[in-house]
């Protein structure tokens, strides 16, 4: 079955009814429109053909079968939550396509495959974001961070009680403990929850400074919206996937005001890279009329998208083939030889013998703080604005005005 | 003369193929005990069910001169047209009280409703016991008390009793027969009786008549019911 | 409040009273006339095709039921039409093949529902949890046990769990009546859901990994898939038809009659729920075969369990073969015909589907065509 | 020998008695009829002896062994059954349909078990709806429903029958021929109780007659004595049956 | 300690009320009414969504309500929504339980995709009121926000209102009764359609109030229907089927049963108690704390 036609198809495999997705959708078609326009991927012009995963497993399954059998794919890009990721990890092995992760930071991704059977898995690569192994540490330094500007030094840590925040519930507490950073409260919550005030009255009694969660699966607003209406006296920081959303201050009515959360990319606020800021510009300009958010700029996952079409419009120039299925050793072999400066930043990626073959290299600063993991905060204003690090920094994390 | 209050004109009524009721015509008139007997099978329900708007017949039936065919159910309820039905139709998690009620839930002359209600449970004492009892648990035959009770609670013009005795115990066929008598005769209520037991329709009717496979046999009044051999041979039975 | 609202309501009383009429008169004046013709055309194909159906009538027909020459057709038609995809389909399209093996387990499910839920009554909102049963042990074995076990250990272990936790359904809540029943299996697959969320070790949202594909060749994978469903579609007709069948149906329609006729209602529900877990937990198996992941998603969510009553309802409740062509038509049009449209589109098509056919022929579609192939020689069951 | 024993059999809903420490015999071969006022607790005795209700005292045997905690089919199975004041077949089947069901072994292995055509044709003209085999129950008359419900109680071949009011809804003439059928059965050597009301058809038709009131014993003796008996005269049958 | 007993009761009682809200909505239609209907969740949902579009300047711009005339005009239009499923839909199968309960709960799995498709999957928030009331200083720890003390009156209100319609009018009686016996009822000259469509308004109303109040205490959600239509069950099993009172009791035993789970077992184990504790009551008192019996020997 396939082969025959020659036309240079990427898939791009996202959750549609999610900004997240939409904007990585749109990246890519920026991607692949760009290269198109100048000279092509190693002369050919690419067709991208976006499919909808819905978070679903089984659906992810569904499309990526579809796009490797049917439409004979020569790479394929995104998935955002973990669980659709590694149901088509061995899919994509298994037929030898290019593989490249933009939208989930699971270590065991790498570890669990490319890790454990290299030759197997080879094919798959991460380009963003680092794995939550280096994000545990980079929270870490945030958190030093908050306490040399505020003095916050005890921390509640929530996380939901999923794979994903393994890795964080594994590693932050010593991390934090290195940094005389006492964790006065830790819960793993239910990802069913849905009243979340004895959570915040529990905080508030630990006496806790700030709530360090790291939510995907829950929904935080109900929290937010306590949180501001009763004026709980500590700050709320950490990863909270919906508050990544540029809609998200607006759907939350402004509840989401001084919540932080990290994405790369910085949501484009900061120049990362020089690329970074022209690339969001250029997006708004093209989407500002689209009534779908995000128009502004699109969310972590479509900065990684896009630098991961880029680079593989690189590796295929490089190796001469857009045959990626036939020639994947070569492609491998020139993937690695990459250090690429994309939107999210530096990239360039682990070989065979690290403990993460195949992910994307941490970038770490002259103090060796890792810094392309950077930090955002909502301003009362609906703004978003990078506190950390300071690399990137556009203004300073600042405490609830009811703090202040 | 009195004035017909039930006319009943050239009724057919159709089960698929089979022909249950064919041309059936009869009048009752204002204040008399009309009694319709006959073998099983021979319509009379389907009869009642038609008065009652519960099936698709055709001919006419006129109500107190208005055509049925044109009112809504509700309507013929509160034109003080009552059935009480073969298999009782009660509510089976209401009590005996609840369900007397319901009988009269239409209606908002409380004392009026107080009285009927008293009325019934003097006819009935077995009800005045069970007045909580779930209408469910009640046995055959006070169900059957019940059910007429209820409709004696909608304050009846005209009241169908389809085998009002079916399942009673021959002193309580009595009380009912009585009480049927009074209220025709006192309150000038009219009754539209279908019964299998020949003998209490021949004690309390007026006037008959006698259907057979959907069509009327014979019709005549009370005497000449008595007096016919065919009646007496078949549907008395003599011994 | 409440007074502005019933005011309104009887005010909006009055509208719908007229839909009745506009369905009568499509009824009486599209459709029968468009039937009457089919007949004419049909009446001469059916005399021909009568002989070879009595052939089989004589030899099969007490066991799998009598079929008129039409009927005798579409069956052998459909089937030939199964068995031979794997060389047709790949020609009409490049994914017809996997939506026909998905249908496949598919089928298996909505028929295993359908011998318990369309047959005694007791609708059962939580057949999902039966196919998870199997798919996680499968899962478990192989990640606690050991990841090298073979298919002929896992495949009969994970059926043997669906049964067994059928049964434990089945024991206590069959002593109830209808709608709680079918809450209290509702109520299963949410608390096998939280379980699962509130549990890593079952793997949360993500799941297990673990199991291996049967295949990625496409047309190997479709009979993997096809050949058990039509052998449990067999099995499952001939129990149908048959006493048990009819006493099922009796259960659903009045069960005291049952105990006054002599016989156990309590033991036939169980049994039926056995009848209908051993398969279930097959297309658990199949399923595991089929994406190589379990997780809540593809086998515990609720949603799972109300689309094979779907695929039933489509098809026609208890006729076994009726979920077949659902569950088939379901997932062609789901894979095939809509699958330019977005998902949610998709589904909204499919579920509107779903409440036409119950409101306007809740018989279900197949077991109409049915009939009407019946009718044609002018006989209708 | 007798084929029936109820032993101080007591019934209680609640607060409400309703049957009060009754006892009953029926040897073999025997009609006895049992009357009573409405809510004297006929059918709840029937329904205590098939299980529908667990009894609240005493003890039911039948051809000698205990059937007090018996479950309703097994106690249909062991040769007892009853035809119930209230008619419920299932409308999906036919006449021929309702009465098969009734010849199913209780068993999930006999798949193909089961009366023959003829067999349910006997049934039926047994009772004479042998004409009506095809046709379905919501469409038979009254009458003819009561007959298919005697019809379903022969299929199970009992050895003994609980009629609660058979003849209800019945005309004299319908009355006599169901009698003579109910007859007829005795010479099969079937063993009968009849609830009812309907004097007429019943006092001579039966053999003895029991008489309950308020779920206690009032009378018993042959049907001549009871007509004669004061007590049941002004509790029950108010100049009936003389 | 009696901090923590009092901030026990005190947000149990809030969540409870809550649930109460959604249950007597639900007891309306399945105890009362004598129908399943399980897109009842989705009807709460409706209440939520349209609350928020209406209070929300961003949803739709040029609608942005006062809440206190949003929270009517929702209201409203649920029970309209409700009377409407009632018309289009449910009327047409409503003589086969089994065929009920299918249709409402694919409407409910519909209203899924639906939401996706009008509103993405993105959490939608609203404010009712906002503020919050700081309780600490009283030894209670909890901050409690003045929309859940509205919830907690409203609900209560709301209970009042539907206990005596149906147990003191008429129309709430012929409610009963034409659950019990269609027939039954057209012999008493009950208009069975009015009093079905009337069920089904009071229905959907209470289904609003619901959904409003879950839309501002956290947020909509395309599948937030799930969980209140469990609760439902629950807490109206439990209670005893048709007995209003019976849902009230339920809904507070089950809320305090879950803060108590909360505070003193964990967070994961929140709903499934609540789960173990209806299936016992299914098992071993099916008729629940008020209802009548329900299983058969
Ligand atoms: N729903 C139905 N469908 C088809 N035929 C019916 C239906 N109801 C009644 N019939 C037929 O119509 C005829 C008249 O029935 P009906 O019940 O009116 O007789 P009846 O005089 O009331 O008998 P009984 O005294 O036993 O009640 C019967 O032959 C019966 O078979
Ligand atoms: N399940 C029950 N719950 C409460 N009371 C009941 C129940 N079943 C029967 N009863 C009461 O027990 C008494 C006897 O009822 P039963 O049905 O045996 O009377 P019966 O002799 O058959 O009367 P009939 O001749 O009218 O059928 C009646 O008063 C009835 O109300
Ligand atoms: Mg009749
Ligand atoms: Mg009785």
């Amino acid at each position: 079955l396939g082969g025959e036609d020659e036309a240079l198809t990427i898939g791009h495999l996202a959750p549609m009814d999610n900004p997240l997705g939409v904007g990585s959708d749109r990246t890519a078609q920026m991607a692949v429109d760009e290269i198109n326009e100048n000279g092509g991927f190693d002369g050919e012009e690419a067709e991208l053909l976006t499919r909808d995963t819905r978070t679903e497993p089984s659906e992810a399954q569904d499309v990526t079968e579809e796009l490797i059998q049917q439409e004979n794919v020569d790479l394929l890009v995104g998935t955002f939550n973990s669980e659709t990721t590694q149901s088509i990890l061995d899919l994509t092995a298994e037929f030898d396509v290019p593989f490249m992760i933009t939208g989930s930071a699971d270590p065991g991704l790498i570890t669990d495959f490319v890790g454990d059977d290299y030759e197997e898995f080879k094919n798959v690569f991460r380009i963003g974001p680092i794995n939550s192994d280096f994000q545990s540490e980079s929270i870490a330094d945030y958190c030093e961070y908050l306490s040399e500007l505020h003095g916050w030094d005890e921390v509640a840590f929530l996380r939901d009680n999923a794979a994903w925040t393994e890795p964080f519930g594994e590693h932050v507490p010593d991390l934090l403990a290195e940094r005389d950073i006492d964790i006065v409260l830790e819960d793993a919550l239910s990802i069913e929850i849905d009243d979340l005030a004895p959570v915040l009255s529990d905080v508030n009694e630990s006496g806790a400074d700030y709530i360090l969660r790291f939510f995907a699966h829950i929904n935080a607003g109900e929290m937010l919206g306590i949180w501001h209406e009763a004026e709980y006296e500590f700050g709320i920081e950490g990863i909270h996937v919906a508050g990544m959303l540029p809609v998200y201050h607006a759907a939350t009515e402004g509840a989401a005001s001084y919540e932080t959360t990290s994405q790369s990319g910085a949501a484009g606020v900061s120049p990362i890279t020089d690329r970074t800021q022209p690339f969001v510009q250029d997006y708004a300009e093209r989407y500002e009329g689209e009534d779908e958010p995000p128009t502004q700029a699109p969310m972590y996952m479509g900065f990684n998208t896009y630098d991961g079409i880029s680079i593989f419009g690189e590796v295929v120039d490089a190796i001469g083939t857009t045959n990626t299925r036939d020639n994947l050793d070569e492609f491998v072999d020139e993937m690695l030889e990459i250090d690429f400066t994309g939107v999210a930043g530096q990239i360039s990626f682990y070989g065979e013998d690290s403990d993460y073959p195949h992910d994307v290299e941490e970038e770490r600063g002259d103090d060796g703080t890792i810094t392309n993991f950077p930090m955002t905060q909502w301003t009362p204003e609906g703004d978003i604005e990078c506190v950390y690090p300071e690399q990137h920094q556009t203004a300073e994390h600042q405490m609830p005005h009811w703090m202040q | 003369m009195t004035d017909t209050i039930l006319d009943i004109q050239d009724l057919n009524v159709y089960y698929g193929k089979s022909h249950a009721l064919q041309g059936v015509s009869l009048s009752i008139e204002q204040g008399e005990i009309y009694g319709v007997i006959g073998p099983n099978g021979a319509g009379k329900t389907t009869m009642l069910n038609a008065v009652a708007g519960f099936i698709d017949y055709e001919g006419t039936i006129r109500y107190d001169g208005t055509d049925l065919s044109t009112v809504s159910g509700r309507e013929i309820v509160e034109s003080g047209l009552i059935y009480c039905t073969e298999n009782r139709d009660l509510f089976p998690f209401f009590s005996v009280h609840e369900n007397l009620l319901m009988g009269a839930q239409f209606r908002d002359d409380r004392d009026a409703v107080q009285d009927d209600l008293d009325m019934v449970y003097d006819l009935f004492p077995r009800l005045d016991e069970r007045r909580e009892q779930e209408a469910e648990t009640m046995s055959g035959g006070e169900q059957q008390m019940l059910a007429v009770g209820r409709a004696l609670m909608s304050d009846p013009e005209v009241l169908m009793l389809d085998e009002p005795t079916l399942g009673l115990a021959p002193v309580i066929i009595e009380d009912i027969g009585e009480a049927l008598t009074t209220l025709n005769e006192e309150e000038g209520l009219t009754i539209l009786l279908a019964e299998q037991n020949s003998t209490f329709a021949l004690r309390h009717a007026d006037r008959l008549s006698l259907i057979e496979t959907g069509e009327i046999e014979l019709a005549g009044t009370h005497e000449e019911f008595h007096d016919n051999e065919y009646v007496r041979e078949a549907y008395v039975g003599v011994h | 409040m409440i007074s502005t609202i019933l005011l309104l309501g009887t005010i909006l009383s009055t509208v719908p009273g007229r839909i009745e009429d506009v369905a009568g008169s499509v009824r009486r004046n599209v459709l029968l006339p468009i039937g009457q013709t089919l007949d004419r055309l049909l009446a001469p194909v059916d005399r021909a095709l009568q002989p070879v159906a009595d052939g089989y009538n004589r030899r099969l027909g007490t066991y799998f039921g009598e079929m008129t020459g039409l009927q005798f057709a579409l069956i052998f038609g459909a089937l030939i039409a199964l068995l031979t995809a794997g060389l047709w389909a790949p020609l009409v399209s490049g994914s017809l093949l996997r939506t026909l093996a998905l249908a496949s387990i598919w089928a298996i499910f909505a028929m295993s529902w359908d011998i318990q839920s369309g047959y005694t009554g007791y609708i059962s909102f939580g057949h999902s949890v039966l196919s998870a049963a199997a798919g996680y042990t499968t899962a478990l074995l192989l990640v606690h046990v050991n990841p090298e076990l073979s298919l002929w250990i896992t495949a009969p272990i994970s059926v043997l769990a669906a049964l067994v936790l059928g049964l434990l359904i089945a024991l206590p809540s069959l002593r109830l009546e209808g709608p709680y029943f079918s809450l209290i299996t509702f109520v299963a697959v949410l608390l096998f859901y939280r379980l699962t969320t509130a549990f890593t070790s079952l793997g949360g949202i993500p799941g297990f990994s673990s199991p291996d594909v049967f295949t990625w060749d496409p047309t190997m994978r479709y009979y993997y898939m096809l050949v058990p469903m039509l052998l449990i579609a067999l099995a499952l007709t001939f129990m149908a038809r048959s006493n048990l069948g009819m006493i099922l149906v009796a259960i659903r329609e009045n069960e005291s009659a049952v105990s006054a006729a002599g016989i156990n209602p309590t033991k036939f529900k169980i049994w039926s729920f056995a009848l209908s877990s051993i398969p279930m937990g097959i297309g658990g198996v199949l399923l595991v075969g089929f994406t190589g992941n379990v997780d809540p998603h593809t086998f515990v969510i609720v949603d799972n369990s109300i689309e094979m009553i779907a695929m039933a309802v489509i098809g026609g409740m208890s006729s076994i073969l009726g979920p077949l062509g659902g569950a088939f038509l379901f997932e062609f049009l789901n894979h095939e015909v809509l699958h330019g449209f977005s998902t949610p589109v998709r589904y909204l098509f499919l579920w509107g589907l779903v409440l036409l056919v119950l409101v306007f022929a809740r018989d279900g579609l197949f077991r109409m065509i049915w009939h009407r192939l019946g009718a044609v020689r002018g006989e209708n069951e | 020998m007798s084929v029936l024993e109820v032993d101080g059999l007591t019934k209680r809903f609640g607060g409400l008695v309703a049957v009060d420490d009754f006892s009953l015999d029926v040897e073999q071969g025997e009609i006895v009829g049992l009357i009573g006022p409405n809510g004297s607790g006929k059918s709840t005795v029937f329904n205590c002896i098939m299980s529908i209700y667990d009894v609240t005292e005493g003890t039911i045997q039948f051809n000698g062994d205990a059937i007090t905690d018996d479950k309703t089919h097994e106690i249909v199975n062991k040769g007892l059954s009853r035809v119930s004041q209230e008619s419920n077949p299932i409308d999906l089947y036919p006449v021929a349909g309702n009465i098969k069901l009734f010849t199913l072994p209780n068993s999930i292995r006999s798949l193909r078990g089961g009366a023959s055509d003829e067999e349910i044709y006997e049934y039926a003209a047994r009772i004479d709806i042998e004409d009506k085999l095809q046709e379905m129950p919501d469409e038979l008359p009254h009458a003819d429903v009561r007959r298919l419900e005697i019809a379903k109680a022969l299929a199970t071949e009992p050895e003994m029958l609980l009629l609660d009011e058979p003849f209800a809804g019945m005309n004299q003439a319908e009355i006599n021929e169901l009698a003579g059928q109910i007859e007829r059965f005795r010479e099969e050597g079937m063993t009968i109780v009849v609830v009812d009301h309907n004097m007429g058809g019943l006092m001579n038709l039966v053999d003895r007659v029991v008489v309950l009131n308020n779920g206690e014993m009032l009378a018993a003796g042959s049907p001549e004595e009871i007509a004669e008996n004061q007590r049941v005269q002004e509790a029950y049958l108010a100049g009936e049956g003389l | 300690m009696l901090g923590d007993i009092g901030t026990l009761v005190l947000q149990g009682a809030m969540i409870s009320a809550i649930y109460a809200l959604i249950a007597i909505g639900f007891t309306m239609i399945f105890g009362v009414g004598g129908i399943l209907n399980l897109a009842h969740g989705a009807l709460i949902m409706a209440g939520a969504y349209i609350f928020g579009i209406l209070v929300r300047e961003t949803t739709v711009s040029w609608i942005a309500l006062h809440p206190a005339i949003a929270f009517p005009v929702t209201v409203v239009a649920v029970a309209v929504l409700s009377w409407g499923l009632y018309q289009v839909l449910v009327r047409w199968v409503e003589d086969n339980v089994v065929i009920t309960f299918l249709a409402t709960v694919v409407v409910a799995v519909a209203s899924t995709e639906l939401v996706i498709y009008l509103f993405g999957d993105t959490p939608m928030g609203m404010t009712l009121i906002s503020g919050a009331l700081n309780l600490e200083p009283f030894g209670i720890n909890a901050r409690p926000r003045y929309v859940q003390f509205a919830g907690f009156v409203v609900s209560w209100i709301a209970i009042g209102l539907l206990w005596f319609y149906i147990t003191k009018t008429d129309d709430g009686r012929s409610i009963l009764a034409a659950s019990m016996s269609e027939r039954g009822a057209q012999l008493t000259g009950v208009d069975l359609h009015s009093v079905r469509a009337k069920t089904w308004l009071i229905a959907g109303a209470l289904a609003g109030i619901a959904g409003i109040f879950l839309g501002s205490t956290g947020s909509a959600t395309p599948l937030m229907w799930l969980n209140p239509l469990a609760l439902a069950f629950i807490i109206v099993v439990i209670g005893g089927i048709g007995s209003i009172k019976g849902s009230v009791v339920a809904a507070y035993f089950i809320g305090f049963l879950e803060q108590f789970t909360v505070t003193f077992v964990g967070q994961g184990f929140r709903g499934i108690l609540s789960l173990v504790v209806l299936a016992i009551f299914l098992l071993y008192l099916p008729q629940g704390l008020y209802g009548r019996e329900f299983v058969h020997d």
